[in-house]
């Protein structure tokens, strides 16, 4: 197992790699001139065709793409992230600035999203077909339909308006966490809480539950140590993708609840063509994700023994 | 005689399947006494896993369950789930057929057997792990395995793990479905001695289902004989081993490789649509034209012994098992000698 | 020349998910099957009997060791290279109770060899299934249902059944009436050994029962501790 | 041995009747049918909107913005003054269209690649995974620039964006679930058959592992949805005014509190076509041959 | 974590008798120095730190700022100003003719965008510069835009590197943090009227809706940029006051005059007799705006012309043009063609801060269009994409937000000048008037040369001007004593008091 989480982490730098070499393409085939738009953004409309040129020749854009990869590569490797090419601020203080706040979002609406999901998805899998699991799946389904946009106007309309119980807006307390996580938390949950059910539902069909059974464990010793650790399987998948995309920063959310989370940052920057805050962001989202996602193949492990990486017999 | 610790009476269990309603006990009826081991044979799919799984309701929603199960004054069809939980596994163990299904794929072994001390006995986790340790050597497995998977395990080990798990609170009524299957000779005797040695110990019942007639004569007090989800024969354990009287249970002795290996043609019956008459009567050797046409109930005859067929009732018995086919001599002296030995 | 020849074959498991730990399960094993021929093998519970017919067909990864069929070396073989073994090397497992897909009805189950070794005709397909399953004792009835539903001795039966239909040239028989009761396992004893007759069939015979062993068997090795400590 | 033992007959009957249950058991599925029927009610929205829809669904009249639903206006009237019920209908083929085109290219492929993954192992896991990787931590608008960058707009350049970055979660999902399926006994009895993997891949593990595949589908077509209409201000297609579920969603936004049935009522569409779908994926999961479900225990 | 007491929504509202403002921003201020244009709604920041030389009154007349007087000796190439004394940079450093060189001479944007002209800033004594130009030009009106001030040497740390803002303005900066607040405290040493705030608090909030919302429930005093359809309802709403004033922006659609079909001026003015801005801004802005009809800028902008006769609708003129240029549908489709071709014409929107506004306009001209034979196709595209559409011409038209305004001074002319980089327009009589225009200093002479352009766009409709935008800011009941004015950053906040329930 350490061997291969060595491998894997080995690996990151090749997911890495990836990764900012298509985001710097990318950026480069997305139609318009990085210059004329950076240029727009720093010196604003009144723009003089002098002024892109100056610019794109101090920010070396006009070397060719790969070069310019490389360029920013060979920085990278010395540890500098560079500067904005907007703002001149650092990009990995500017970064390092935002992601805490993603981060606790990220972990805060997974969690709401698990707190609601499993107790959904194990309910309505043990009352299979009754009420209960019809109004889950009904709730559930209501909440995939409902885009994160308008569930996030709604809750602060109703919370933060009509009831005054939370802030409507920003970053720092506690109050400040419920209403992004819950926005974002229920829509993750609902596809979490169907996957819980059904993965659950498949695996109390099996012998050892009976058999658990009939060792005269309770339900609930039989949900907790029996079935749920072998229907963990797909939930465990989906939530860590999800962390992994909740890591990313989530524009939308961020923006109405003024979160300020690296989510903005990065659309913000893409928009404004802002390439080495873009290669920074997209680094760091890289870098988490594939952390994530070796978490999740550790679980995997843990969850199911039979499931080991080093060797394969 | 002690009484009844549990008693079965007209149990029907049937299954609803595509191709027609099986049914798997049609019309069960026996009695398990205090202390008693019952020996419960057959033929393969004949209905006793779905008895002993009955007895605790262990069968899956599609079943449908006639009849009565009574456990001390106890109607378990009827009990509340609740009731029934605190039967399970305390009262009334159960050891399952098939181990490699029955056991958790992702918790170690060792976890497994805890749990059930932990559970029914309510002790700390270190102690608890200790006595699983304990029960693992019991039946044969050093304790330092019980932390390996069920996959890391060998068919016979699993079986014997199941064996453990069976008798890991002792019991008063244990069900055991074919606890000694797939052991070498040597293990087997030693499990059947550990379990028997527990049950008696703790006086306690057992519903021994076996295809192992030597083990069923040797270990049980009576032995049931059933055929095409009905009890065809019943009686103490020597009487049925030495002097069968039922023409299936002649069959089935016969067939031991050890006694001529004796085939009979034919099939086992369908329990969709069941043969008319008597269930054995298209393979059986002494069948006449009644045979076909008539269902035996099943009757007693003298000294407990019960028969579900028209041969006894016409009294011509004494034609059919003329001569013991399978004494237990050899059986018992077994575990002196070692025949099972190599 | 034997059909099946194994040499100094070795199957160590390597468990652990974060301390190594190795399980020499089987430890330099030989023997060899002539073509026709029983070799039974019995041994002690957990002494490494399942692993080495796993291993002799190649289930498993043999450690090292080669395992020499027809005259073929197969150890070293991977994926498609074994594909023509697919009907002429079988095993009956010992689990019948998880071998079989559950998803699976039982008819695909035994139809699935034969659809893909394209052995039968699509139409002769189901006259062959009727067969096999009347020459294991099922009843047509079981054909449309699940594996859960099916007793354990049945299931035994179907694995049984799904393997002859093969009619592979050598099959690991890892206690294949374990579930069975004496009537029924004579009766399929029988038409293994009748099978074996007719066709030259070698097997492996994995048994506790010694006069079983004894009865199907030319040769029968005695294996302890991952060795073959003698043969009889 | 004279006795004619009842000679058990495949016939072709039998065997017919049997191969099809899994049709007649999700036509039992009530569930199931209704499912069905409500997709079959959106295609025919779909393909007879013009003769459906009351009004025309570009069609402006200043004067009547914001309505209320009436007898005219069944949905009422959205900002410029056209008929949302005519909109909601014509939007059907383009949100349907998008979601259900994307949904089935993503699961096909992203399955195909998770079962490679989780069955084959080794490397081509590793490649196969660190790609997803690579696809999963790009953010998704990098992703749709470049489409939109390489394809110029049009619907095709939509639905390949949503694809290109919806399938690598089915990937992983199937991976999981082969990880753990690849080494269960009845795989291995079915590798000594000597089959192909992809054999083994689509008999034994794709049916154990449909379900989440079935669930995430099912409730993937609202995400595509409205994620469709999140693409459209980067030029990928789906312009205003083209009517489409997602984006009158989000126009209706800022009538939310004055005005909400300019969100609810395409929010409403969204909802029934996942009701729709869902309906529809449980009856094919029950349908796809489960095992007796034993968690209901017998009395 | 910061403080727990504006944790909820009532905790802006139970300050008690505190002045403490607390206003909503649409974005943060990402750069407080001039190498780099005060972009979004940093301006309304900056405007309270700091000054410029000359500064508009609320009705966009110019009037003293840091400079008392002003003079150009030789018709517009050289401006001495004669500076304000006793006035103290924030960090207690004296403002005088130095930090106005400082502000003026070396700063890379200031220099190169709208100030390129100016060729050398020099003190004359400690209260006098002068400002020496390479052409003539009214370089006051240039200098009452806020995007470059003047700052303090302070800025600057020895090296050269920006440090922290320091300015005349009524407030100092305390502290930011970024995309989330910025908070301001008084200039005691103000050298005008003091603030009655002892502290402005500007807390970034991106989304309108939000916005409003935060006001509703208090946790904002004020908000800027209401959005249109809220208006209403917030009007309506009691406390929240509504502040409405015409500003210096006109939304216009630009149309691409080198390419058929808008290389034809009967084209254009077809459409502009085809749309409606009167329903334009009554239906879609909600009446927020005043209808344009081709006004090239907004009756607030100096020189204005108030007889200018714009278009009003008239949709069979709008017909009559196109079939005069020669389209016209032939096949019977409903959209008009011409040699094969059918008038089919792409509208360029850009995302964004005016998408909302802009959307809904653009189906609406779409609408109306239809009406009158033209097909038009509406591509919402980010900047970027927007920038390549217009290098390689492959447009129609783009509907634009207003732009190129620097306070009351129509500069924003300059937008349909051959030199202009954003320009698809290219006639030498137009570009002829605009430099003359620029370069007068007389007022008579310019008012009339403005007025002329003013015609000549009517005319020639080099782009259709639609909507004059309207600034709209709510106060919440405890703000008192504002009143909004036109210049931008219309966020003055002299006499403004709070006074809390
Ligand atoms: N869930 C089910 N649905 C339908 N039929 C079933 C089900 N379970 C068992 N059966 C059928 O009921 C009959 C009795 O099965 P049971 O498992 O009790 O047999 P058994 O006597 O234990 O056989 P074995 O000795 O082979 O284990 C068999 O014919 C079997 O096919
Ligand atoms: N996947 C595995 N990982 C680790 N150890 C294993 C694994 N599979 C089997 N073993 C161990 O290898 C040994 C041999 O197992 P095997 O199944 O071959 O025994 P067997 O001779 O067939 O026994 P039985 O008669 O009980 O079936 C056992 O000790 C078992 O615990
Ligand atoms: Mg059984
Ligand atoms: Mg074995």
């Amino acid at each position: 197992m350490w061997e291969y989480i060595a491998k894997r982490l080995a690996m990151v730098s090749i997911v890495i790699a990836g990764v900012t070499l298509v985001a710097f393409s990318a950026m480069y085939l997305a139609p318009g001139d990085p210059a004329e738009v950076i240029a727009l953004a720093r010196y604003g409309q009144d723009l003089s065709a002098g002024q892109i040129e100056t610019l794109r020749e101090a920010e070396g854009l006009d070397a060719p793409v790969h070069v310019q990869y490389l360029i920013w590569i060979g920085h990278l490797l010395r540890l500098d992230f560079g500067k904005s090419l907007v703002t001149s601020e650092d990009v990995l203080v500017e970064i390092l600035q935002k992601l805490p706040a993603t981060v606790e979002l990220a972990v805060a609406s997974l969690l709401i999203s698990l707190l609601i999901a499993l107790p959904a998805g194990i309910l309505s899998a043990l009352r299979k077909n009754t009420l209960l699991d019809n109004s889950c799946m009904f709730v559930s389904l209501v909440g995939v339909s409902v885009p994160n946009f308008w569930l996030g106007l709604l809750l602060i309309w109703l919370f933060a308006l009509t009831l005054h119980m939370l802030p409507s807006f920003g970053y720092g307390s506690l109050k400040h966490f419920v209403l992004p996580a819950i926005t974002l938390g229920t829509s993750l949950a609902a596809v979490t809480a169907r996957l819980t059910r059904a993965s659950l539902l498949e695996v109390m069909g099996q012998e050892y539950i009976v058999a658990a059974r009939a060792r005269g464990l309770d339900e609930r010793t039989v949900l907790f140590r029996h079935a749920l650790k072998n229907a963990l399987l797909p939930v465990v998948t989906f939530a860590g993708m999800q962390f992994g995309y909740l890591l990313g920063g989530t524009v939308i959310v961020e923006t109405i609840f003024s979160w300020p989370g690296i989510g903005k940052l990065l659309v913000d920057s893409i928009f404004a063509r802002d390439f080495s805050m873009i290669q920074g962001c997209v680094l760091f989202i890289a870098v988490l994700f594939s952390l994530s996602s070796l978490a999740v193949d550790i679980l995997y492990a843990v969850l199911d023994p039979r499931i080991r990486y080093d060797r394969r017999d | 005689m002690s009484s009844p610790i549990l008693s079965i009476e007209n149990l029907n269990v049937s299954f609803k399947t595509s191709k027609g309603i099986v049914k798997a006990n049609e019309d069960v009826s026996l009695q398990i006494r205090e202390g008693e081991i019952l020996g419960l044979i057959g033929e393969t799919g004949c209905g006793k896993t779905t008895l002993g799984k009955a007895i605790l309701r262990l069968l899956s929603g599609k079943a449908k369950l006639e009849g009565k199960i009574m456990y001390r004054d106890k109607d378990l069809l009827t009990l509340p789930e609740k009731e029934m939980r605190l039967l399970r596994g305390k009262e009334i163990g159960i050891i399952l057929q098939n181990p490699s299904a029955c056991l958790n794929p992702v918790l170690s072994t060792g976890k497994q057997i805890a749990e059930i001390y932990r559970y029914h006995e309510i002790m700390g986790k270190k102690e608890a792990e200790k006595k699983a340790g304990e029960m693992l050597e019991l039946v044969g497995i050093s304790s330092s395995r019980g932390c390996d998977y069920p996959h890391q395990f060998s068919g016979g080990m699993l079986q014997r793990v199941m064996v453990a798990i069976g008798l890991a609170i002792r019991p008063g009524l244990l069900i055991a479905d074919e606890p000694t299957k797939g052991l070498d000779p040597d293990t087997k005797l030693q499990i059947a001695e550990l379990i028997v040695g527990l049950v008696r110990k703790e006086n306690a019942s057992m519903l021994l289902i076996t295809h192992d007639l030597e083990l069923a004569g040797r270990l049980a007090d009576r032995i049931s004989v059933m055929y095409a989800g009905e009890i065809v024969e019943m009686g103490m354990a020597e009487e049925i081993i030495s002097s069968p009287k039922h023409p299936y249970t002649l069959d089935l002795l016969r067939s031991l490789p050890g006694k001529g290996f004796g085939t009979v043609s034919g099939h086992p019956p369908s329990l969709v649509s069941p043969p008319s008459g008597c269930r054995y009567h298209q393979r059986c050797r002494f069948r006449f034209e009644a045979c076909s046409l008539a269902h035996p109930a099943l009757r007693e005859l003298e000294g407990e012994r019960f028969i579900r067929c028209l041969l006894s009732e016409k009294g011509r018995r004494k034609e059919t098992a003329a001569q013991p086919l399978l004494t237990l001599q050899p059986v018992l002296r077994c575990s002196e000698e070692g025949i099972w030995r190599c | 020349m034997a059909l099946l020849k194994v040499e100094n074959l070795k199957k160590y498991y390597y468990s652990g998910l974060f301390k190594k730990e190795i399980h020499r399960a089987v430890d330099g094993v030989s023997f060899d099957i002539g073509r026709g021929e029983t070799l039974g093998l019995v041994g002690k519970s957990g002494c490494g009997k399942s692993t080495l017919g796993r291993t002799v067909l190649k289930l498993l990864d043999p450690t090292s060791g080669s395992i020499f069929f027809d005259g073929q070396d197969i150890s070293g073989l991977k994926g498609s290279d074994l594909k023509n073994l697919g009907t002429r090397m079988q095993i009956i497992f010992q689990n019948p109770e998880s071998c079989l897909n559950p998803r699976m009805r039982i008819y695909d189950a035994i139809a699935e060899p034969l659809r893909l070794h394209r052995l039968f005709e699509r139409d002769e397909e189901r006259g062959r299934i009727q067969e096999l399953i009347e020459a294991v004792s099922l009843s047509e009835e079981l054909l449309f249902r699940y594996p859960r539903e099916l007793s354990g001795g049945q299931l035994q039966r179907v694995a049984i059944a799904r393997v002859l239909g093969m009619k592979p040239e050598f099959i690991v028989a890892d206690e294949p009436t374990s579930m069975l009761d004496p009537l029924v396992q004579a009766q399929i004893l029988f038409l293994l050994k009748k099978l074996q007759t007719e066709y030259r069939i070698s097997f492996l015979f994995i048994s506790h029962d010694m006069r079983v062993v004894e009865w199907m068997s030319d040769k029968v090795a005695l294996m302890e501790g991952g060795k073959i400590i003698g043969f009889r | 041995m004279t006795d004619v033992i009842e000679k058990t007959e495949i016939t072709e009957k039998a065997y017919l009747a049997e191969k099809r249950p899994d049709l007649e058991e999700f036509g039992k599925n009530k569930l199931a049918v209704s499912g069905l029927m409500l997709i079959a009610v959106l295609c025919i929205l779909a393909l007879f909107a013009p003769e459906i829809a009351p009004h025309d669904p570009f069609a402006q009249k200043l004067d009547r913005r914001l309505l209320s639903p009436s007898s005219e206006y069944p949905f009422g009237t959205d900002e410029l003054g056209r008929c949302i019920f005519s909109r909601v209908i014509y939007g059907t083929r383009i949100s349907l269209g998008i979601g259900l085109l994307v949904v089935a290219v993503t699961s096909v492929a992203g399955t195909a690649i998770g079962l490679t993954s989780g069955y084959r192992g080794g490397l081509l896991d590793e490649v196969l995974m660190r790609g997803v990787d690579i696809v999963m931590a790009f953010p998704n608008i990098i992703l749709a620039l470049l489409i939109a960058g390489l394809l110029g707009p049009g619907f095709s350049s939509v639905v390949l964006a949503l694809a290109f970055t919806q399938w690598p979660a089915y990937a992983r999902l199937v991976r999981g679930q082969a990880l753990s399926l690849r080494k269960r006994a009845f795989v291995e009895a079915a590798r000594a058959l000597r089959p192909s993997g992809f054999y083994i891949m689509r008999k034994h593990i794709l049916p154990n592992c449909m379900e989440p595949i079935i669930v995430l589908g099912t409730l993937e077509i609202a995400h595509v949805i409205i994620f469709a209409s999140a693409l459209s201000f980067l030029g990928l297609g789906i312009q205003p005014p083209v009517p489409e579920w997602g984006s009158m969603l989000k126009a209706g936004i800022p009538y939310l509190r004055t005005a909400p049935h300019l969100t609810f009522f395409p929010g409403l569409m969204i909802i029934f076509t996942v009701f729709a779908f869902n309906f529809a994926g449980d009856g094919l999961r029950d349908s796809l041959g489960q095992p007796a479900d034993q968690e209901v225990l017998a009395r | 974590i910061g403080e727990d007491k504006e944790g909820t929504a009532q905790g802006a509202g139970s300050g008690g008798s505190s002045q403490e403002l607390v206003v909503g921003l649409g974005s943060d201020v990402s750069s407080w120095y001039l190498d780099t244009f005060a972009a979004g709604d940093a301006r309304f920041v900056w405007s309270q730190v700091y000054e410029t030389l000359v500064r508009l009154d609320s009705d966009l007349n110019i009037t003293q700022g840091l400079a008392e007087s002003w003079q150009t000796p030789d018709n517009g190439k050289t401006w001495i100003f004669h500076l304000r004394e006793n006035v103290t940079f924030h960090d207690g450093t004296p403002f005088d003719a130095d930090s106005v060189v400082f502000s003026y001479s070396n700063q890379s944007y200031v220099r190169q965008a709208v100030l390129k002209p100016v060729q050398s800033v020099e003190a004359i004594d400690n209260y006098t510069v002068k400002f020496v130009l390479a052409k003539p030009m009214p370089l006051p009106y240039y200098l009452t835009h806020v995007a470059w001030p003047v700052m303090g040497p302070g800025c600057l740390d020895s090296e050269g590197n920006f440090v922290k803002p320091v300015g005349t303005g009524p407030f100092k900066f305390e502290t930011q943090t970024k995309d989330q607040e910025i908070v301001l405290t008084r200039n005691e040493a103000y050298w005008g009227e003091k603030s009655l705030l002892d502290k402005v608090t500007f807390k970034v909030v991106p989304e309108a809706a939000t916005r409003v919302i935060a006001l509703e429930t208090g946790e904002v005093d004020m908000i800027i940029k209401v959005p249109e359809y809220d208006v209403k309802r917030l009007e309506a709403e009691e406390g929240i006051q509504i502040h409405r004033k015409l500003t210096t922006f006109t939304d216009f659609l630009q149309f691409n005059c080198d390419k058929s079909p808008f290389n034809d001026t009967r084209v254009r003015q077809s459409i502009a007799y085809a749309i409606d801005t009167e329903s334009l801004v009554n239906e879609v802005l909600e009446g927020i705006g005043e209808p344009a009809g081709g006004r090239p800028y907004s009756p607030v902008m100096m020189y204005s012309d108030p007889d200018l006769e714009t278009y009003t609708q008239d949709l069979d003129k709008a017909k009559a043009l196109l079939e005069e240029a020669g389209w016209k549908d032939s096949d019977g489709d409903g959209i008009r063609d011409k040699d094969g071709k059918s008038l089919h014409v792409t509208l360029v929107v850009s995302k964004g801060v005016w998408a909302a506004r802009h959307n809904p306009m653009a189906q609406v001209v779409q609408g109306t269009l239809r009406e009158i034979g033209m097909n038009l196709e509406i591509q919402v595209l980010d900047e970027g994409a927007i920038n390549k559409l217009e290098s390689t011409g492959d447009f129609g038209m783009i509907l634009r937000s207003g732009y190129f305004v620097w306070g009351p001074y129509p500069k924003h002319f300059f937008v349909h000048h051959s030199a202009s980089p954003y320009s698809h327009y290219h006639n030498e009589t137009y570009d002829q008037l605009v430099n003359e225009a620029d370069m007068t200093v007389d007022v008579q002479e310019q008012e009339e040369l403005y007025h002329s352009l003013q015609a000549f766009v009517i005319e020639e409709v080099p782009a259709y001007y639609l909507v004059h935008e309207e600034k709209v800011v709510a106060t919440g009941s405890s703000v008192k004593g504002y009143t909004i004015s036109s210049e931008d950053p219309w966020l003055n906040l002299s006499g403004v008091y709070l006074e809390r329930k």
